[in-house]
């Protein structure tokens, strides 16, 4: 229930965080939980550092340090970029970095109602609740049932369900729904082939005009949704990467070696030919390993209806880049 | 199920006193509309909106030459159609390659004055464009792509629309960015939409930032998703007796949302807080009076049990304008005390029950700042610290670290890339902007 | 004549760079020019601190300060970095990053024989000269005849002209000539259509195989190129991109708040509500703008004629993506 | 007009006591062929290489397994072809998407054990795929892209052929780099392929290096840039008694090339070029003989007319590794006195000359090492110093900057990108590396 709003205590029910030494872990606070044979018994943590009995959670206050057999952690209430890093991965997610900009650039403000395909493991859709609550919605649709259902349970969990409806839907197919006609303010869209739900983003958007954002890790699924938002009257095209690096910081000594010496002629004693002492730095070192890629972000405005131009098809010769009904994609 | 924002019909006609944005190409600029006939400068030319009053947001219009082009002055006439230079001028011919052309200078046959005097005649940028085609040895050798540049760089030139939008976060950080990186501390769309965030802003909760930078782009950032008709409350610290809150007024946010930014003098808020008192004067103390206004806002902390009501006259430098820009919202009922010093009460009250948030975007050494502030922060909740170089930021990490009550310190920086999308023409966009400020971000701890 | 090799002193004939104030300007060392009337004046060159009359240039070492009305300038010996800094511009060029990627992945050494082809402006071409001699030799060819014209002037005012070949070709149209088949150790592509050049390419190799690299601005040349590399028989295809960033390192006194004496109250003197202090930091600023793209380095190992595999065509439905026999593409 | 290298046949054919890059797949590793039967790993896998000596360079070798697949012992066999799992398996049913799939766990239907035993008895990695396909309960289900991906993974995992290239300074800088970053400094290919450029390292001159950590890449880097039988040299200093040599010796350099690769330690030649002699300890001087060897060095350097013929007797604790390694170039006529006596020598008499280019990749703090290293440079000429962070050289760079003896200092680091090109999936690597170490170079003044 921690996922609502702020709160000072943990409570039964809460999902918590537990940081332990740059790691996080998500732990739902049931004092009991059931084995494998089916039988009652009392909800016991595992970590790294030693056993965590989780019903010892409950009553602290969020922000504190907690004991471990072999060290100590801290129990922070989750936010959705937690999540993000927590989550149970069903599919490939969508991180902070991206989220950040998603929700910047789909001028997503308290009150805005959005539609998002598909919903994945639902890092975005907790950023997006959070987002457009209180007055505003979420609708996010996957054409994998199980997903979905394991989408609005989670949902349930984090009492978050009054702000989103998670559906099973083939939106390519299907559209969004019709009560969903001019609804939307923006639509954010991660399918295998965004271009295909343009036409129903179209749709959705509200007759005031919206934003559009799509994600894709392959430039030619870019190549193509630029060329169908053009087609079905977006203005403001615009397609982006982000990616968030970490710098490691640290104090670090150095060496220091003298050479000046070696000009005189020394004295009797030999001058030791090693480092003549030491210096320090605080670095910041830039990772070997990083990400170097998770997606591009095209985002488009659809002006208010009357500013809509009517949709002009591109130029024959092109025509062969968007007759793409036949292409099929796989899950990511 | 179906909620979401009642937009009133109102809110998307252009109206006297807005904050708009005109777009000419790829163009943005921010404008007070303070009067109907009120001039901007787009590049060189100088452009009267006498009779956008009223129109639609979205709307396009066509710039109308005053007298001739040369004086580049324009009025503005409403539109239903964008002229696309590309489906008016029709291309016959084009070289497969540019192996034939030299660059000699003279490939248009039209001399300087010649093509000024088509530019006062013509009517629309594509006849001019027409008749430099045609006078051209070379164009009809280039290739379709060499041809496509050429029209492109031409109808940037002689472009004659513009767009008029209702500015929102996205559109002013841009604008904002782009015009002068420094004004705003450089801090990115990208940086600034982690910030928002990494803190975990959203429509509940008491947040506080310390801007000394950013011309109220964060503080609108962030009350932008605090959200119209909420509860959450944004503490803005600045020093200096005024806060820079051109981006927050930009938004065009309603009363009821402005006043939940309680925009306060650092030194005088925390000295309301420690001190029961905001200015260092021991003179000229009395009583506040208790107006229904100031009884309102206490209303809104609950269990306010501070006897810190001492406040004092204001100081005669303090600034006129930002009473001036919040007059209406102030308390009408006591015209000799100005609102800072409720600000100050206010803000003091909201410091005393502790925030869920912290930002700092700020042109100082970092670490004094957040070692003060960290101490109004609830134990579990996010802090980040934005700064343009990553210096500051490793010696405040560095600091940090040697303490333990911060958790999941992270230092990070953004790299970000536009592209060209255009079919066989894809690519990153050649320039690109490499500084985007770095984020110093962590937990607090109890 | 100052390309070939280092030398100490400045001579009539060398190219010299100016350096000034960060700037570099490359001189030719003559006495005397022609002015507009064509007539035979002394040669002086104007920079923004004042007239250098290049006479006195003669004699001097290199790496010498030299004097000019309003500042000081120093003389360098130009290298093909500097030389790409400062050669007149007649088509997009190659910059150093990108050359130093492509001399490496070229594997190329003194005594290789390289095919280069467009020759453009020489940026790359003075910088594959400079690796392969002096045993070694470069072919560059340039479709523009005018441009391939000027190359040669170059290469020769330069002393460079024993170690390149550079002639007036359309290589995709014609190849490269019979006389170059099986002689090169390496082949470079700057074309607005590389994959067109591949076969070409292919057959320029030397029996024990070699290297190729294509440098393409947009990704629909690196998309084709990449397949036709395949059909070819080549391993190890890469495609990379290199971008140098320069980085502004200056000290920074930045203003230190206190606001820790707010917590007491104050004696009579108020203290003023302004920075306490100043403290400095060497910063290394990233610019606010910069190189965001140059083109991709699409790189393949050729093996040997032996370990050829041979040429396979990709599925059926791939085959649109190759047949770009009528795409035409322009200049850069 | 055509010249170029003239190979030699043998030159394309492995021998012993060649430096070997073994390939699988996409993972390279550098192997020392000393000895016809010697064994490599790969993975999990031993493989004895016997067979291949003698074999073209870029020939195709099977791996046969020499028992049971279990033990991965694994001897190898030339071969003509390569079998491409995807060539080999018809792929008869893909789904359009992976909507209907659930990770149960349980789409396998072969146990473990049974899979264990196919790999034992399968001869070929198809037959082994096609069988754990065909008891796939959603490998058809799978779209043609999850199919491929599938594909992809079980043949790096039974992918059973090796190639064997030859080591130039391109597989040598990436198999180093990719094995253990931190043994080169992180220094990257990009940053790599910079110094050498940045110095205008070319056949001619004489070039400055200190070095102190990147196990020879360096070295490596710059002397093949020299080349063969050309006339340009290397003075390669150290710390510590011996130089890091790996890549250097990986190269397989002709014996005449490496010569001119003179390494000595820092300290022995400075003192040789400041004191006439190479060691601290004044016992034991004695004369050179005038062997042929050194003489013949001598004459390389013209206008040597300096007295310092004075060399001291090996100190016991000097490495033998160094002197063993290059054992065969060192002088045969004085047993007596070691080689790296005659390189100190040899290092003087080019510092007396001064050099035409200074690369410094250190450890250490480079300003020390800079500010004395840069007298040895002509002026006019181009340096540059590599470190892993960029800390140390802001440092530099300001104290370089209020002197001056250097021009158009410039910091700088790369990014560099890798991507994936595929029909339809062509996108950005999803890692890349980020540190790419930082250069700093510039021109020394008169």
């Amino acid at each position: 229930m921690s996922f609502r709003n702020y709160k000072d205590k943990v409570d039964e029910g809460d999902t918590v965080i537990l940081y332990l030494s740059n790691n996080l872990y998500a732990i739902d606070v049931k004092t009991e939980v059931k084995n494998k044979k089916g039988e009652t018994i009392e909800n016991v943590f595992q970590t790294p550092f030693g056993a965590l009995k989780v019903r010892n959670l409950i009553g602290i206050q969020y922000g504190s340090r907690i004991e471990l057999s072999k060290g100590w952690g801290h129990i922070l209430q989750p936010t959705p970029e937690m999540w993000s890093l927590t989550l149970p991965h069903r599919t490939q997610i969508i991180y902070t970095p991206d989220i950040s900009m998603i929700l910047f650039q789909l001028d997503l403000v308290p009150g805005c109602v959005v539609i998002e395909a598909g919903t994945g493991s639902g890092s975005l859709t907790h950023a997006l609740i959070r987002r457009v609550r209180p007055e505003g919605h979420v609708y996010t649709f996957d054409f994998h049932e199980h997903r979905s259902k394991i989408a609005r349970e989670e949902f349930e969990a984090h009492d978050v369900a009054d702000f989103v409806t998670a559906q099973h839907r083939d939106i390519i197919r299907d559209g969004f729904s019709e009560e969903l006609n001019g609804k939307a303010d923006a639509v954010f869209l991660d399918l295998p082939s965004p271009w295909l739900g343009i036409s129903h983003a179209v749709k959705a958007i509200k007759e005031q005009g919206g934003r559009f954002c799509s994600f894709s890790p392959c430039i030619e699924q870019v190549q193509r949704t630029c060329l169908v938002l053009q087609e079905n009257g977006f203005q403001d095209i615009n397609t982006m990467e982000i990616l968030q690096r970490e710098l490691k910081v640290t104090k670090r000594t150095i060496p220091v070696r003298d050479l000046s010496f070696l000009k005189h002629k020394s004295s009797e004693s030999p001058v030791e030919e090693k480092p003549s002492g030491d210096t320090s730095y605080v670095v910041a070192a830039r990772p070997v390993s990083t990400p170097g890629h998770t997606g591009f972000l095209t985002v488009a405005t659809l002006p208010p209806a009357f500013a809509r131009s009517k949709a002009k098809k591109t130029k024959t010769e092109d025509s062969e880049d968007t007759d793409t009904s036949n292409v099929t994609h796989g899950d990511r | 199920m179906l909620t979401g924002k009642v937009s009133k019909m109102s809110d998307n006609m252009i109206k006297i006193g807005d904050y708009i944005v005109i777009q000419k190409q790829n163009f943005k600029k921010l404008h007070k509309y303070n009067k109907p006939n009120s001039t901007i400068t787009v590049g060189r030319d100088s452009i009267n909106l006498n009779g956008i009053e009223g129109c639609r947001y979205f709307s396009t219009f066509k710039m109308i030459s005053k007298s001739n082009k040369k004086a580049r002055e324009y009025t503005v006439e409403l539109t239903d159609e964008v002229v696309n230079l590309k489906d008016e001028i029709e291309i016959k011919l084009s070289g497969s390659d540019n192996r034939n052309i030299v660059d000699d200078g003279l490939s248009q046959k039209l001399t300087a004055a010649e093509i000024e005097d088509l530019k006062n005649d013509a009517n629309r940028a594509s006849d001019i464009i027409e008749s430099l085609i045609t006078n051209s040895n070379t164009f009809h050798n280039k290739t379709e792509f060499s041809q496509e540049k050429y029209l492109k760089k031409k109808e940037k030139k002689y472009f004659e629309y513009l767009q008029i939008l209702k500015p929102n976060l996205r559109t002013i950080a841009e604008i904002m960015y782009k015009l002068e990186p420094g004004k705003v501390q450089n801090l990115r769309i990208d940086t600034l939409s982690q910030i928002i965030t990494t803190v975990n802003i959203y429509c509940e909760g008491n947040h506080l930032l310390y801007d000394s930078g950013s011309n109220g782009l964060v503080a609108a950032a962030l009350l932008s998703s605090i959200g119209q008709n909420t509860n959450g409350r944004l503490v803005h610290m600045h020093p200096g007796n005024m806060s820079q809150k051109q981006a927050l007024l930009a938004m065009n946010f309603p009363e009821e949302q402005l006043k939940r930014c309680i925009s306060v003098n650092v030194y005088s808020a925390l000295r309301q807080f420690y001190q029961g008192c905001d200015t260092n004067s021991n003179e000229n103390i009395k009583e506040i009076p208790i107006t229904e206004s100031n009884q309102l806002k206490r209303k809104l902390v609950e269990n306010d049990n501070e006897p810190r009501r001492k406040i004092a006259k204001p100081d005669e430098e303090v600034s006129e304008p930002v009473i001036d820009e919040l007059k209406e919202n102030s308390n009408k009922g006591d015209p000799k005390i100005p609102k800072w010093h409720f600000d100050n009460i206010y803000a003091a009250q909201i410091l005393e029950k502790k925030l869920d948030s912290l930002v700092i975007t700020c042109k100082e050494d970092p670490q004094n700042i957040f070692l003060e502030l960290v101490n109004f922060i609830k134990p579990g909740r996010p802090f980040v610290i934005y700064y343009n170089v990553s210096e500051p930021l490793q010696n405040l990490y560095l600091a940090l670290k040697s303490q333990s009550n911060v958790a999941a310190l992270k230092l990070t920086s953004n790299w970000m890339r536009n592209y060209q999308v255009l079919p066989e023409r894809t690519r990153p966009d050649v320039i690109m902007n490499g500084a985007s400020g770095y984020l110093l971000s962590g937990y607090v701890l109890k």
